[in-house]
């Protein structure tokens, strides 16, 4: 079961994610991306990732989609906490390079 | 396509709440047979992406639809030697897949999807589809490389 | 007994390596139903210890015999309303339970043993043991109280 | 899969017990409980059951000879660290009472 829970720090959303990202999960978590992105027009989206244990294609292609929004509308979309399941899914995906990945919620969302 | 011995068996439904629940099972029994935590977390990749792939196109997904998942251990030839292996076979009773479909598209294209066959084919060291008796079936192989060092030195 | 929508079958043998394996399935089967934490592990003890029991009395310690476990959402009659729950019906093909056997023990009474039809008890809400067409048939309902609370209010 | 390392103290043997106690592992635990007690004539043994997510009848009769073994031959058997799942099993099978358990390792060890 997924659970995201939002923090609003000035001009930056920071969902706290934790559980699997599947089939089952990643539409959630897309909605959540794309209201923040494209609707309200937050300037700096960051996801704490440290617990999710588990994501698959259908939950990277969520975390694209999010991406794809976050350039149409100048905003950033930066990811951190990546335990080894996850950074796993993401260089099979040849997509690490993509995203912004920072190794602490410091570096996500200092200015 | 049955030998060896069989480890388990499951009857699913093509409910997407399902895959939590095989994930869960297969990446204990993984471990149990003696793979090492990155391969048993490459062989639940793969298991869960072929899943999602069953509900979303062969089922188009529709729900409660049958799925079968039967997980055996068997010897495959390999280097001239035998060596154990963990057999995966999924069956559905879906539409019929497309071949031409199967061979997935280029990772250099920044899009969401398409990236699930990948990941079976790199997660598996064998995967072959199969149309029969008016199912379709999904075989893959993960050798017991590991294990087999350890256990036969 | 094989009413309501099927979520899960799974076909095993008789290996304690197996327990592992289902209680992982099953601890997450049941959270996706909606059982709290505390049921959940009850629903997944009281699966365990059935299992334990099949494979040292039903097959006498003897290992790769079959055993069934299906998992059903059902509707059950209680307090004038039909209340959701779980079914889990574990089926095996071992020797004839000896119905006088299946009573228990005194607790008070401290040695090892005997506790396992003690703690299947206590953790479902119903259990039926029955002799069916050459197999033992260990039938396990669990009510689904707290979820329906919640979406029901 | 049940792991189990031993530390030696003074006159004192500590377990460090993780993993799932079940029909498959019970007789590990059994077997090593009986050789400090039986065997070596441990005077204390301490099991840690922080990181045992997990025990089944079989377990606690694996417990119980540990009991009986230490009775026998005049040691004490001591247990902490129960996290709630373990606590509930112990708890159901009314057998809380007849075994030492404490909160923690230092009291566990205590003279
Ligand atoms: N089990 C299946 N049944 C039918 N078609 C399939 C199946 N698996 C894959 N395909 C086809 O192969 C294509 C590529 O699959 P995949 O790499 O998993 O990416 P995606 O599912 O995101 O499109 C799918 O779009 C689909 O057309
Ligand atoms: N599935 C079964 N098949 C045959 N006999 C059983 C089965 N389950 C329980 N029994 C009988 O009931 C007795 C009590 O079982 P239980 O309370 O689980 O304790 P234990 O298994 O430790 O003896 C067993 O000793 C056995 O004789």
């Amino acid at each position: 079961m997924l659970q995201i829970a939002a923090r609003h720090l000035e001009k930056i959303t920071v969902f706290d994610v934790s559980g699997d990202i599947d089939l089952a999960s990643s539409p959630e978590l897309r909605k959540a991306l794309l209201r923040e992105l494209r609707e309200l027009r937050m300037p700096r989206v960051v996801l704490n990732l440290k617990d999710v244990h588990y994501i698959d294609s259908s939950g990277v292609a969520s975390l694209v989609e999010g991406l794809k929004a976050s350039r149409d509308v100048g905003s950033r979309l930066v990811l951190f906490g990546l335990n080894s399941a996850v950074r796993e899914v993401l260089q099979l995906s040849k997509l690490v390079k993509i995203f912004e990945i920072t190794d602490s919620e410091e570096q996500a969302v200092a200015p | 396509m049955s030998q060896g011995s069989l480890l388990l068996k499951m009857e699913l439904r093509s409910n997407p709440e399902t895959l939590c629940v095989v994930r869960n099972a297969l990446g204990e029994l993984a471990q149990t047979l003696g793979f090492p935590e990155a391969e048993c977390r490459a062989v639940v990749l793969a298991v869960d992406e072929a899943l999602t792939n069953i509900i979303r196109h062969a089922y188009q997904g529709r729900t409660e639809q049958p799925i079968e998942a039967s997980f055996r251990r068997i010897r495959v030839a390999r280097d001239g030697a035998q060596k154990p292996a963990l057999e995966i076979v999924l069956e559905d009773r879906g539409a019929t897949v497309d071949r031409e479909k199967l061979c997935g598209r280029k990772l250099e294209d920044v899009r969401p999807g398409g990236l699930g066959l990948h990941f079976i084919r790199e997660s598996m060291d064998k995967v072959e589809f199969r149309r029969r008796w008016g199912r379709n079936q999904l075989r893959m192989v993960k050798l017991l490389h590991a294990a087999e060092t350890r256990k036969e030195p």
